[in-house]
């Protein structure tokens, strides 16, 4: 193609996207849009699946047969997201093995968020309230992006996550009508997960990159400033309706603004855990490793067995 | 309590869809892959699904201050009698599929004579769990065929975890006392009669999968009499933890 | 040597016997006595490192510091008498190694009563009092037998088994005092090692090999039901002065013997056990396995460092 | 509570033995050899009478229906205040030995400090603990000599296991509130004082035994203030299994 050509073919795309109109894997895209979805959508994926990881740790532990079997439906839920993450990805011509190798290896990131450690029960109920909540802030933006596939997976991931979202709530607001021992751990955990969840939505504008063209590409619509303050605006009163504290001394309602001011937020913690020095990176790795390792021939013989049945029925056939 | 032979029938029943499930739920995000991760979870979720049926009923038997909760954690390790075989430890995806298969054919096979019961509860909850059993069965018995027929190196290891459980099988064909009484009411399944069946069926699936059926004669038992393996304790401790440690609390 | 020479030496070392002397390892001894040594001894060495396993189960569960550090006490003590005898062993010309493969591929047993599993903490107090108890019964006769190193050996083993017995049973006198949860534990825990226990005296006599050629040798100087019979005599009124039911329906006070007359043995689990079939033969041989082989790269590494310094001292003198 | 921050001191030093004890109780039977089995459980022995020797005291301090065991098995997870490096998992026998080192080498430089406190109670049990501390840390120092400089195979596992925990050693020398009250009043240890002389003590031992000393400058916190990796969930359910299901009672 000449470099008119495709020229040309990145106007009518760009047209398309202004459009509001989907792109569909088979369709023609620039390769800085492709690139950028595998990495966004796997990131996205690997999220789904360490993520499993922290409330997986509380699966055999959980402290009611009905608290147990909503944790395992949570869980398993974020396994299907990966799974149909991956897949979206896999529209885009790389494997899941590919993506995988790209997550043990270090090489593609997944949200920080992850790489703290859950420690008590009300961790399940904080999870939930809190990282789901930051997450479908971040999602329900995309449920109009402009890729097909991804587009309409985060249509079914963020119905589920917000329906995960309640669910960590009320865990809290059961714990704050609980003992004073819950509303301690309660508090506790909301103490604990409120500064990496603010930290979640990413660094300050001012530190942000690859904004501008995901803006374009509607793989972004507001900035990770935007949507935190969104974020704050919504949970405080969340907060403040089951009795907890947010922790930050310098969070207040600003009447002008119509928002909270919050607090300084630890950045030199946020750049030690994205750069895999968090309480949990390691842990979290060796797991996934580990799985993955560990789980080689299991896959291997699942491919020989399906080789070895396709062979038989070649030769009934012959 | 009167009827405490029921009482007692619903746990025989249920404990072992607690502990398996159990099992099954410490394997969640560590699984060979997102496929058989989510699978396993599905089994642990169907078994505790059932798990509560089947001990909000026996909730209603006991009364007083019992809930589908305080018969899941609150008793002590020698009133749990699950047999042997469910609370045997996942060394690693062979143990686990072995362990499910083996308990698979044996619990549909149950579910299906239950479904017959004269006690209507136990029919409803029967007919339900028969379909996500089937499901369980057709899986474990899929990876049984995959793993036995696959590679050397699964073929071996699912051979050794079969070797290795198959002591734990005849214990399911064993009659406990509230067996007897619920068989005789009725209510019960007579589980000594699904024995020639359930090992006509596993041994077919076994030779599909190439694999060898065991010549072992030595079987143990116990678990229906509420004595374990070692493993046991520690499920219970983690299972019980926040019970224990909480006590008569909200959640 | 001729033959008339060896069976000058075998009447003189039979004589040596018959009049109380020890026979030490550097003594021309009969090449059957030697392997009958190796084989009771390092039997008895295996069954004390087996035997740290059902006890070991619950080092970390166990309900007091107090009983934690006794317990801890007990198990390293019983890892010292499988070093000795493993070392009265050695002075046989046979390695450590050796044996612990005999132990490993199954040509070496140990005593069967570590097959059995510890479910509650309870049995940290039977098998105490049973198995050390019976273990004492059969070892004191070994304290004046007439290998050198094995006679040492056993004095102090049964030292410190008797500590370790006296301290089973103030576990099960505790337990007796307490709730009567506590009693049912206790009583639960006698109900299932008695009959263990009683088979840990070995066959009956009409089933027992062995016996004549031990006899001479002072590896044996009672029969097994003799054993048994002074063992049962010995732990009934234990069992009474704790308020604990021995679970024999047949067990009864013969006056004329001066000793009680018990229930049928249930053999066919006892040959059973010996046999590997036993509720945890495959586990405890799993687990000494799984220590040997895991822990091999680290002999070889203290093997690999020792040479280095040998090395390096040897080079220094030059 | 009067005292309360000797208590919470106390609870600072003896919750790290505790937990090391516990750790090195696990391995109880399944050491690579006879010998070094024996010398673990010595060491979590050890661990286990210093503790009481500790809890006892801190027990005398807050009074009521307090006793060793109240404070060692009834503490919900928040509120154990042992450094991060001790609950971390024995992976293999070089974890455990890296473990015992990095762990050793402070210990004992801790306790020649204590020795000099002015409270006797602690001065008493500092002179008792340091006799079997100096043996641990001869102990460990060859292992890690031995494995660093033994085989490529245990180089490369003990370089590993170094290179993992190092991130748990900045903590030892984190000075709680407890800490500072009571360097204070002369009872306790500066700890942030034996930072120097720790690094320089394991760093001489590291390059004896060949090993690179691990350059990351990314340090974990958060035992000291209760907030524990998830391995200690676990290490808590198996530890107050007993205390939790069987409460107030006698052993």
């Amino acid at each position: 193609m000449s470099e008119e050509q495709i020229k040309n073919l990145e106007k009518q795309f760009e047209e398309r996207i202004a459009r509001d109109e989907k792109i569909e894997p088979k369709d023609w895209m620039p390769d800085k849009y492709r690139q950028t979805h595998i990495r966004q959508m796997s990131q996205h994926a690997h999220s789904e699946i360490v993520g499993m990881l922290p409330e997986g740790n509380w699966i055999s532990r959980a402290p009611t047969l009905r608290r147990k079997v909503a944790l395992l439906a949570k869980v398993q839920d974020e396994a299907g997201h990966g799974l149909y993450l991956y897949s979206a990805c896999e529209t885009l011509g790389i494997s899941r093995d590919a993506l995988y190798e790209q997550l043990h290896s270090g090489k593609a990131k997944y949200s920080s968020i992850f790489n703290y450690p859950t420690v008590t029960w009300a961790d399940m109920g904080a999870v939930g309230w809190l990282v789901d909540g930051a997450a479908i802030i971040n999602q329900v933006p995309l449920c109009s992006t402009s890729f097909g596939p991804y587009a309409r997976a985060m249509v079914r991931v963020c119905k589920e996550e917000s329906f995960h979202q309640r669910q960590g709530y009320e865990i809290m607001l059961k714990l704050t009508q609980g003992t004073p021992e819950q509303i301690d751990m309660a508090q506790d955990a909301l103490n604990r997960w409120w500064w990496p969840s603010l930290m979640m939505l990413g660094p300050t504008d001012a530190e942000s990159v690859h904004t501008e063209q995901s803006m374009k590409w509607k793989l972004k619509r507001k900035s990770n400033d935007d949507l935190r303050q969104q974020f704050i605006d919504q949970t405080v009163p969340q907060a403040e309706l089951i009795g907890l504290t947010i922790p930050d001394p310098d969070l207040k309602w600003n009447e002008e603004r119509g928002s909270y001011d919050f607090g300084e937020i630890n950045w030199d913690e946020f750049w030690q855990v994205v750069k895999g020095h968090g309480p949990m990176n390691k842990e979290r790795m060796k797991a996934r490793i580990d799985a993955w390792e560990g789980g080689e021939w299991v896959r291997d013989a699942a491919m020989a067995h399906a080789e070895k049945k396709a062979e038989r029925k070649i030769k009934q056939a012959i | 309590m009167k009827n405490e032979n029921l009482y007692n029938y619903i746990l025989g029943i249920a404990d072992n869809s607690l502990i398996l499930g159990q099992r099954l739920g410490e394997l969640t995000g560590h699984g060979p892959s997102l496929e058989t991760d989510i699978a396993c979870t599905n089994m642990s979720l169907d078994l505790f699904g059932q798990v509560r049926s089947y001990y909000q009923y026996a909730a209603k038997l006991k009364g007083g201050d019992a809930t589908e909760d305080t018969i899941a954690f609150l008793r002590k390790e020698r009133d749990y009698v699950n047999v042997l075989l469910v609370e045997q430890p996942d060394r690693d995806f062979a143990y686990t599929m072995a362990r499910q298969f083996l308990f698979d054919v044996y619990h549909l096979l149950f579910l299906q004579e239950l479904q017959k019961s004269h006690d209507i509860t136990l029919t409803a909850i029967a007919k339900k769990s028969i379909k996500e059993v089937s499901y369980h069965q057709r899986f474990s018995t899929d990876w049984i065929k995959r793993l036995g027929d696959g590679t050397t190196v699964s073929h071996d290891k699912m051979q050794e975890a079969i070797d290795s459980l198959w002591t734990y099988t005849d214990e399911l064909f064993h009659q406990t006392a509230a067996d007897k009484a619920m068989v005789a009411e009725g209510i019960g399944v007579d589980v000594t009669a699904l024995k020639v069946k359930y090992y006509s069926l596993v041994n077919a699936v076994l030779e599909e999968a190439t694999l060898k059926i065991p010549e072992s004669k030595w079987f143990q038992k116990g678990g229906k009499k509420g004595i374990h393996t070692e493993h046991f304790g520690y499920i219970l401790s983690n299972m019980q933890y926040m019970q224990l440690a909480y006590p008569n609390m909200e959640w």
